[in-house]
């Protein structure tokens, strides 16, 4: 089983590196460039087949250690 | 796991590199055609970068001797005797190519790649160097390199908790499609305790330690191997990512294992990887090497024995090892988390034998390949001479004082703290001068009072118009950069980088920039003991200037006694040691205040500069020098300021001397001179007239500003904020005024 | 004074570490290998500095999660003094120890330069031999050290005493100018409630040296080798 | 418009940060983790309207900056 998780910084943190890319997408001539903020994709690979089962363990995964949870929403999302 | 068969046309052979008469020799070698695995073995070993085809007739010319010199070329890194037991063992490399490809990663992996060069032979690295060039600040891809670089070297070497002390940086438009990154790397190791590749022991385990290995930077081939698949594209970057992570676990790994003796030979797997390595340590020791390619760690699915030998993957290393002695090794690799796998043996045989589940898949005797390894004597031409510039012949309508801080704020003399702050110099707790504090930074060996002195230099400009006095001039310069701070010069590495060898004039600049480093080095008992090659730095028929860059490692006894160029306090008597003509031709004052960069550059008398140097470091000794800082690119105007700035105490320089016009004396870049500040202004202008070495008072340090002759003065807050702001404001997007 | 330095794959400033204390102290203290389960018989635990694990994913998290660091918390709990520096302090904010976590630096940039901090709160053990107000000039090393937290933290920390250093000048005056790596109200270094766990980003260990550094970081090792033997 | 723009690295290309996740993550206990990878996700708000148009403008921000073609793969998803 694969599975997705994306992790981004919770609303209200600041992104500082969002922030530059913004700064130099518009530096390169782009336009209309809104926030722009970043976070981390995680793709996993599962031995586990029992999609309830993957979920939970990948919800426990995120909370251990994938994302912090202080500043840091994650998303999961089980691909096949 | 069959052997893919893959038919040797002379397309591939062409693809693989190998001109006609070297693929004759290959057949002659081998007595049959190679298949494809061998032949990407003898691509790889014959290759420029591996074999020093166009280079080495001239390398060997190089002083490599001397009384200090424990090991010269040939070896992973050069070693140096420091006393006590103790050994400096070096080497700069370039990674030049893949940096303009991948600045970030480009720059991280050489680092890599040097300090693995390092620590191979027993030695912990203390202190890494750079030596960089870009693109002139305008070009549209500068900025990106430049930041890119800089945090890939940072990157790189900061995890790995190694302080980058020391480096240069110059900005020119020959550069633009072909920048240069050279890394220098100095460890320490114990003389009873160094590691050399040569392998021996028929019957003993040969060993592969480290990551795995992936299809990283199969170069030169990837054509010939798009037969083994179709997206042999996606499947083969040609960039390496660095792991400095496990580059550390690597190195302390290899380290606990050496403090054994389970170690017969080790050898890093940097270019061409595992052929390199393996046809290196059999070469040296007279032996076989079978090596079972089915045993090596590897990263992804399905690859072939091609692949397995080519590969340029990262954080790798070859050993062999005393017999019965795997499992303590393994034992430690395990520790450090890190793959360990016996691939091979030792064998009678003198060839390379490569085994794939059994069967054979490969075999290619070691000497003939290393021994038939083209050389060649590459037809050179002498560069014209350039006329020498009148100084009475340059005119600018800047003032003395408009022209120093117009150059003070220029891309090669302007402040480089944007980009060593990024580096961890701190590191380790030794390092006692830091970046911009002396002309070398001094690193102190842990739990000793003596510390090593290590530099970078070469002047380009120099080397462009006349390689023979550029290639000494850029040894000098390092000669100098290290006995200003009062340590004893030891020894050089080098990193040739020049355009393609092939084309005469380009040969001629290598040819004169090795005859002028020779000179350089056996006058001032300054060896070679290890070095790198770059070629064909080149896009559309531009080459980069000629940059023969020169690593200096020099040793002082107790680093208490090192002195730095800021002036720190006020009534210092500063003295000019050394002649001034007031040499303008090349010059920095030439090129970026006039507009016009001609001329022949200044001469390098090396009994002078000898002379002037040994003189400059026994003052030190006797503790007579507060503060010293030897003139180079903008002469004493340049150097004044930097003592100012460094300090933090103003100065004021007398009037020339009678017949100099001011531009020559503040800015010409006459060779073999220091400027040093002083107290006892009598003891060291007598000891001079003693030494027959020319010494002037030029000034005095005082105030809060520097006053030039003629009056122009700068305060000290105007010449910081000059000096400071134009790296970063550039890297923050402006452009460069 | 029986301290423990904790080294994990990728530590790489326990040397440094290691010759502060012993200059402070005058003993050696000892190097535990991250497979250690049990820190139990020291007085004092150091989380160095360096790049643990790479300082892949975010800085310090590997780190915070593993076992030994819930060796070092039941010893934290006892009572026991923990100081983390640099990546100490970001792993013991992963690990919960401290509140708040440490952000990349602001200017998106690793930073290594010297700098100054300053003495917030004079007090045992890490402090003692600090005057309140008093300003040390000290190195930092890093590329996430940019200390956030949510304003309530941030007024419990103020309002309890806890914030131990903040960035300034060289004359003691804190402000956006001497902030250099954008810390929420230039933060440096803070203390859990119970005073006995300090998590700070600048390397005291670097200046101990009138040769290289300086000696104005030795007086927090001198802190904790008097609170600690005394 | 906002979109999402992941950044992966290509395959092939050595991946530390998600060896060190799935080394992390067995340490941690959990059982029958194959490959993790990790890449960067960036949330680009545009003002830009037209679909087609704003896919185009992506592109090009992904070839000139977002990603380093030379390791890396992207891919754009328009959210709304
Ligand atoms: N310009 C040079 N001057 C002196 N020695 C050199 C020079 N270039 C290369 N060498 C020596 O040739 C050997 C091979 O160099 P290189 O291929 O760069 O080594 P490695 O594969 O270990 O990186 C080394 O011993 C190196 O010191
Ligand atoms: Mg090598």
């Amino acid at each position: 089983m694969k599975a997705n998780v994306t992790v981004t910084l919770k609303r209200g943190v600041l992104d500082p590196q969002g922030k530059a890319i913004g700064h130099a997408l518009e530096g390169l001539g782009f336009d209309g460039i809104g926030e722009v903020r970043q976070g981390k994709l995680i793709e996993v690979e599962l031995a586990e087949t029992d999609r309830a089962k993957a979920e939970a363990a990948l919800d426990e995964m995120c909370r251990k250690l994938l994302a912090n949870t202080v500043i840091e929403d994650y998303r999961i999302e089980i691909a096949e | 796991m069959s052997l893919p068969q893959v038919d040797i046309t002379p397309e591939i052979v062409a693809e693989h590199g190998l001109t006609s008469d070297e693929y004759k020799t290959v057949l002659d070698i081998l007595g049959r055609a190679p298949n494809i695995t061998e032949l990407g073995i003898f691509s790889v070993m014959w290759s420029e970068h591996c074999s020093y085809k166009s280079s080495r007739v001239w390398l060997k010319t190089l002083p490599t001797e001397g009384p200090q010199v424990i090991q010269g070329p040939g070896e992973n890194a050069g070693v140096v005797d420091i006393g006590d037991g103790d050994a400096a063992v070096f080497k700069i490399e370039s990674h030049n190519h893949p940096s303009f490809i991948e600045p970030y990663q480009g720059a991280a992996t050489g680092v890599g790649g040097i300090m693995r060069d390092v620590f191979t032979m027993g030695a912990r690295p203390i202190a890494n160097l750079n030596a960089l060039r870009f693109g002139e600040p305008a070009h549209a891809k500068t900025r990106h390199l430049v930041s890119g670089v800089v945090a890939g070297i940072g990157g790189y070497g900061n995890c790995m908790g190694i302080p980058t002390v020391g480096g240069e940086v110059n900005f020119d438009k020959a550069y633009n499609g072909n920048i240069l990154v050279n890394a220098m790397t100095v460890g320490l190791a114990r003389t009873d305790k160094i590691f050399y590749s040569k392998a021996s022991g028929i019957g003993n385990p040969v060993v592969y330690v480290g990551s795995k290995t992936g299809r990283d930077g199969i170069h030169g081939a990837t054509m010939a191997s798009a037969e083994f698949s179709e997206d042999s594209e996606e499947k083969r970057p040609t960039v390496q990512v660095g792991d400095p992570f496990t580059e550390k676990l690597l190195l302390e790994a290899c380290l606990e294992l050496m403090a054994t003796d389970a170690i017969v030979s080790i050898q890093d797997m940097g270019a061409a990887g595992l052929t390199s390595s393996s046809v290196e340590m059999a070469d040296k020791g007279g032996v076989g090497i079978e090596l079972e390619l089915d045993k090596v760690p590897m990263r992804e699915e399905g690859m072939t024995p091609y692949e397995l030998m080519l590969s340029e993957s990262q954080e790798r290393m070859l050993m062999v090892l005393k017999p019965g002695r795997e499992a303590e090794a393994k034992a430690i690799f395990d520790k450090w988390e890190l793959d360990f796998a016996v691939v091979g043996t030792v064998t009678d045989t003198g060839n390379l034998t490569l085994k794939w589940y059994g069967e054979t898949a490969g075999e290619i005797p070691v000497a003939p390949l290393v021994d038939a390894s083209p050389m060649y004597e590459r037809p050179w031409e002498p560069t014209p001479s350039s006329p020498v510039v009148k100084s009475e012949d340059v005119a600018s309508s800047l003032s003395a004082g408009a022209a120093l801080k117009k150059l003070m704020a220029s891309p090669d003399l302007c402040s480089r703290r944007w980009i060593w702050e990024q580096y961890d110099h701190l590191i380790g707790g030794e390092t006692v001068q830091t970046p911009g504090a002396a002309d070398s930074a001094i690193v102190r060996l842990p739990g000793k009072s003596k510390a090593l002195a290590v530099t970078v230099d070469c002047t380009p400009r120099y080397c462009l118009a006349d390689p023979i006095t550029g290639g000494a001039q850029a040894v000098a310069e390092a000669w100098r950069n290290i006995t200003a701070t009062g340590a004893k010069p030891l020894a050089i590495t080098n990193n040739m980088n020049f355009g393609n060898p092939e084309r005469p004039r380009i040969m001629g600049q290598f040819v004169g920039a090795v005859k002028g480093m020779s000179a350089a080095a056996k006058t001032l008992d300054f060896p070679v003991v290890s070095g790198n090659v770059s070629l064909y730095n080149e896009t559309n028929g531009e080459a980069i200037l000629p940059t023969p860059v020169i690593g200096g490692v020099g040793l002082i006894e107790d680093a208490a006694n090192s002195v730095g160029l800021g002036l720190t306090e006020t009534g210092l008597i500063l003295i000019l040691i050394g002649e001034t003509q007031g040499h303008l031709g090349r010059s920095i004052y030439l090129r970026d205040v006039v507009g016009k960069d001609e001329g022949a550059p200044p001469p390098v008398d090396l009994t002078i500069e000898r002379r002037n140097g040994d003189f400059v470091r026994d003052l030190i000794s006797q503790k007579l020098i507060a503060a010293c800082h030897d003139l180079s690119d903008g002469g004493l105007a340049v150097a004044v300021a930097e003592m100012v700035l460094a300090g933090g105490i103003g100065a004021t320089l007398d009037a020339a001397p009678p017949g100099m016009g001011i531009t020559a004396w503040l800015y010409g870049e006459d060779q073999a001179r220091y400027l040093v500040a002083v107290k006892d202004e009598k003891a060291v202008l007598s000891a001079a007239k003693a030494a027959g070495v020319p010494a002037h008072r030029v000034g005095i340090s005082m105030g809060r500003s520097l006053t030039l002759p003629g009056g122009d003065t700068i305060s000290l807050e105007q010449l910081a904020k000059t000096h400071e702001a134009p790296l970063p404001s550039y890297m923050a997007g402006e452009t460069w005024n | 004074m029986k301290a423990a330095i904790t080294v994990f794959p990728g530590t790489n400033r326990e040397r440094d570490m290691a010759d502060a204390l012993e200059r402070a102290s005058g003993t050696r203290p000892t190097m535990v290998w991250h497979g250690e389960r049990d820190l139990s018989g020291y007085d004092l635990i150091v989380v160095p500095g360096g790049f643990s694990y790479g300082d892949y994913l975010r800085c310090g998290a590997m780190a915070g999660n593993s076992p030994i660091l819930r060796a070092v918390k039941e010893q934290a709990d006892r009572g026991v003094t923990v100081l983390g520096v640099c990546n100490g302090f970001q792993i013991l904010t992963e690990t919960g120890l401290l509140p708040g976590v440490l952000l990349r630096n602001a200017g998106l940039k690793f930073i290594c330069k010297m700098t100054h901090i300053r003495c917030e709160k004079s007090a045992a053990p890490f402090t003692g031999k600090l005057t309140q107000g008093q300003v040390s000039r000290v190195a930092v090393a890093h590329n996430e050290g940019n200390y956030y937290a949510d304003d309530e933290t941030l007024d419990m920390l103020e309002g309890e005493g806890r914030v131990v250093f903040r960035y300034c000048d060289d004359r003691g005056n804190v402000s956006d100018a001497t902030n250099l790596n954008g810390s929420q109200r230039n933060i440096a270094g803070i203390v859990n409630k119970r005073g006995n766990v300090l998590g700070m980003m600048p390397h005291p260990e670097n200046a101990i040296d009138p040769m290289a550094g300086g000696t104005e970081g030795l007086p927090i090792f001198q802190s904790l080798a008097t609170a600690i033997l005394a």
